[in-house]
């Protein structure tokens, strides 16, 4: 029987080392994992390449993983939101790097990855400072810029309806890259705030199909306090 | 001669944009667009983060975590709002399917290349998001801006000096003093502000001026008639 | 008001000419826009370049055009089936070109036309016959083949559901094509098997954004006889 | 000695697939797999035109023309089935996401070359559908053919003469005579049909072969137990 259920989150995250590359699915709070980076939080894992299109805010989520110091490199589209003031003086100090992509750069370069893209062109970002050292050609009399397929070890998503053998659905703007990094990480790990028998989901409405998962879990709030001591 | 508010400028752009268009707002003045479309036209609203079809911010208390723009402020959706995830969304963008993109500016040269993400050559976490997208990808780029810096420096250039966005991009600047075309040939005032002459113009643009036949007085439509 | 409606199928096909290149959606007979291509055979276009997967069989539809000599050129990955014959002796008369791409790279050169990608790198057909005179490179010591993206001046797309701002809906495995051919043409016309008030598609499930028709018909079935004699 | 059917070629073919696997199973002689799919497992069959977790033939008189397989046959959905686009369908091919696809073929070489899409390298119309996609794709490709052509010939070679689907990337075939590995050293048998000796299936061969520690008996499981 397929079934991608784990019993516990500690199951959910089992093999998750440090220096791993995790994928983090979410716009803003929209879509974040935020009851599996709580699980990564209780893991203590450090040294990770977070892939995110933002770098969270405040004293919770994905925020909190910066603030504890377990995430030695970024890759997002913005930086900036609360955290910015830290995060330039992290990269000022050493203890991070990060790599700003072009959003929808980001967002192809994972699709890519999943699709089994190795490179593609893109107009985006020709002729800018984003584009320095990177390979272009033109087509048709126009600039554009090669990038690359983006992976991850992992990929930590959040969904709103699952069923067993992993098919997904989200809410409203919560989708934003969760479908697409769900398949672009070897292992794909889904909080799903309901999951619900096999056959329930409609066929034509489910967004991501279950192959391109690897592990459900049910998904409970993080309260505030659940964060730890705020700074 | 009195210099366009914030929103007057954005009133005045909204008045541009044709019924059944598809468009993006960059965040901060392009955003005050929303307010001011003219009744009566079908106007789809895209945000980057995967929809078509916003609608007004929602009363107090009744906001959606799921339902944010790309500025992660609460948003609702009009009847016939699709939604779509980031690769699809910016497939629209990229492929040239949305008829227009608003963005604010720092900088505008003459040949339309933008400059509207990092005043900061050296800005070791220059923040892009979406706007390089936009920018190569929309069917055509508007600029809202203030004409000048706080401190007087010109903002409409010969060449950008600030990291650009795109290269050769924007079609159309509107700032608080008039409304320029940027034409293979430079830039076309098409409007000016009340009292505002050719030269005072050129005297604070920092690129040539040309002027279009009949170029016309650009108004305050957030006064009433 | 946005209105992609059409009130005759003369409006929808407004503006095609001879030499057009043109989309046509569906697998087999899954989606197929027969309403539009009995249009088409109305119209009487020739010299066209075909854009489908299958070549279509018997003598309805997308098979008619090629038997009545509409058709100059086909971009396809299968063009066998019932006419099989007819094309391999069209093509060794000259009357045909046809360029075969694996179903893979032409969903995706499809899709990248679309979304503004110019061409990309795949696995597929890599060191083959397909891929001769093509360029290729490694990443990562594997061997990718560069592909464009392939567009078209229309695309004609069967949908299932559709509202006047041209959100679309499909049924099952008619979907196949139809939501990358809307994208990737200048002009997009759509046949719906229903036109419901706009805001009645649940907006998680509309799978093509009205962003991307142009123009939207209600189809109607055509009947074996209308589609012209019979050899 | 009598070699297998082709139902029991799909049938001991059918063994192997894991419990949770989702295979694709091209054209031709691999669909007879999907009639042998051991019970108890949940074997979920992938099709390209959009499709996971494909059912069984439906009855006749319910066939829906929008419920096709690859080859254009009418089909169902199981429970837990999911409709992507072609797209989509081609991003879980070639993004590895199928732990198998079972192809048919009509010469494998003993590094693991395909040729399986065309047999006249100057066939004007040669049709390769998905199969190239898949061949590169998929988790493990294991191909489904008769040992020999019809005349004779050999279909394990040392090289394939017609052209190739996919380079290196048969990892087993199963045949009407034996189960064969294909390693980094060629082609290792590990199963024959009954009465079946090396020497024979050596001569059958177009390659070297060499044969596995405890090389089984090749079961023909469409027979009574």
């Amino acid at each position: 029987m397929l079934d991608r259920r784990c019993e516990t989150i500690e199951v959910a995250l089992d093999g998750i080392q440090d220096g791993a590359s995790i994928m983090v699915s979410g716009f803003g709070d929209a879509g974040r994992p935020n009851y599996l980076l709580k699980g990564m939080i209780d893991k203590g894992v450090k040294d990770l390449h977070v892939i995110s299109n933002n770098a969270g805010n405040g004293f919770t989520g994905l925020a909190m993983l910066f603030r504890l110091g377990m995430i030695s490199k970024l890759t997002c589209s913005f930086p900036r939101g609360d955290l910015g003031a830290e995060i330039t003086r992290w990269v000022r100090e050493g203890s991070l790097t990060v790599e700003v992509n072009p959003q929808g750069t980001m967002a192809e370069r994972i699709r890519a990855a999943g699709c089994g893209i190795p490179a593609f062109y893109t107009p985006t970002a020709y002729g800018t400072k984003l584009a320095e050292g990177k390979e272009t050609r033109e087509f048709n009399g126009v600039g554009y810029v090669l990038e690359t397929a983006l992976h991850a070890d992992y990929a930590l998503v959040h969904a709103d309806k699952a069923d067993r053998w992993g098919n997904l659905t989200y809410k409203n703007l919560s989708r934003n890259f969760s479908p697409l990094m769900a398949m672009a990480a070897d292992v794909s790990i889904i909080e799903a705030d309901e999951i619900v028998e096999l056959g329930a989901l409609e066929p034509n409405t489910i967004v991501t199909p279950g192959v391109c998962v690897n592990r459900l879990i049910q998904c409970r709030p993080v309260a505030e306090n659940e964060w730890g001591v705020a700074a | 001669m009195k210099p366009l508010t914030r929103e007057a400028i954005a009133a005045r752009l909204a008045q541009d944009i044709d019924d059944g268009w598809h468009v993006n707002l960059g965040i901060g003045m392009p955003e005050q667009v929303a307010n001011f479309l003219p009744e009566g036209r079908d106007i789809l609203l895209h945000s980057e983060n995967g929809i078509l079809g916003m609608g007004p911010t929602p009363p107090e208390g009744e906001e959606d975590e799921s339902l944010v723009n790309a500025g992660k402020k609460p948003i609702t959706m009009l009847s016939g709002a699709s939604i779509f995830d980031h690769a699809m969304s910016f497939g629209i963008i990229r492929g040239g399917h949305l008829e227009l993109c608003c963005l604010g500016g720092y900088q505008v040269a003459q040949n339309g290349d933008l400059a509207n993400w990092s005043r900061d050559n050296d800005d070791p976490i220059a923040s892009v998001g979406g706007a390089m997208d936009l920018a190569v990808g929309a069917q055509r780029i508007w600029v809202i801006m203030q004409h000048n810096s706080k401190d007087g420096a010109a903002r409409l250039l010969e060449t950008c000096d600030m990291p650009l966005t795109g290269m050769g991009c924007v079609k159309r600047v509107y700032t608080d003093l008039a409304v320029i075309d940027v034409t293979k040939d430079g830039f076309l005032v098409t409007e000016m502000i009340d009292g505002m002459t050719a030269e005072e113009l050129q005297a604070r643009t920092g690129a040539k001026l040309r002027f279009a036949d009949g170029c016309g007085t650009m108004p305050d439509l957030t006064k009433a008639a």
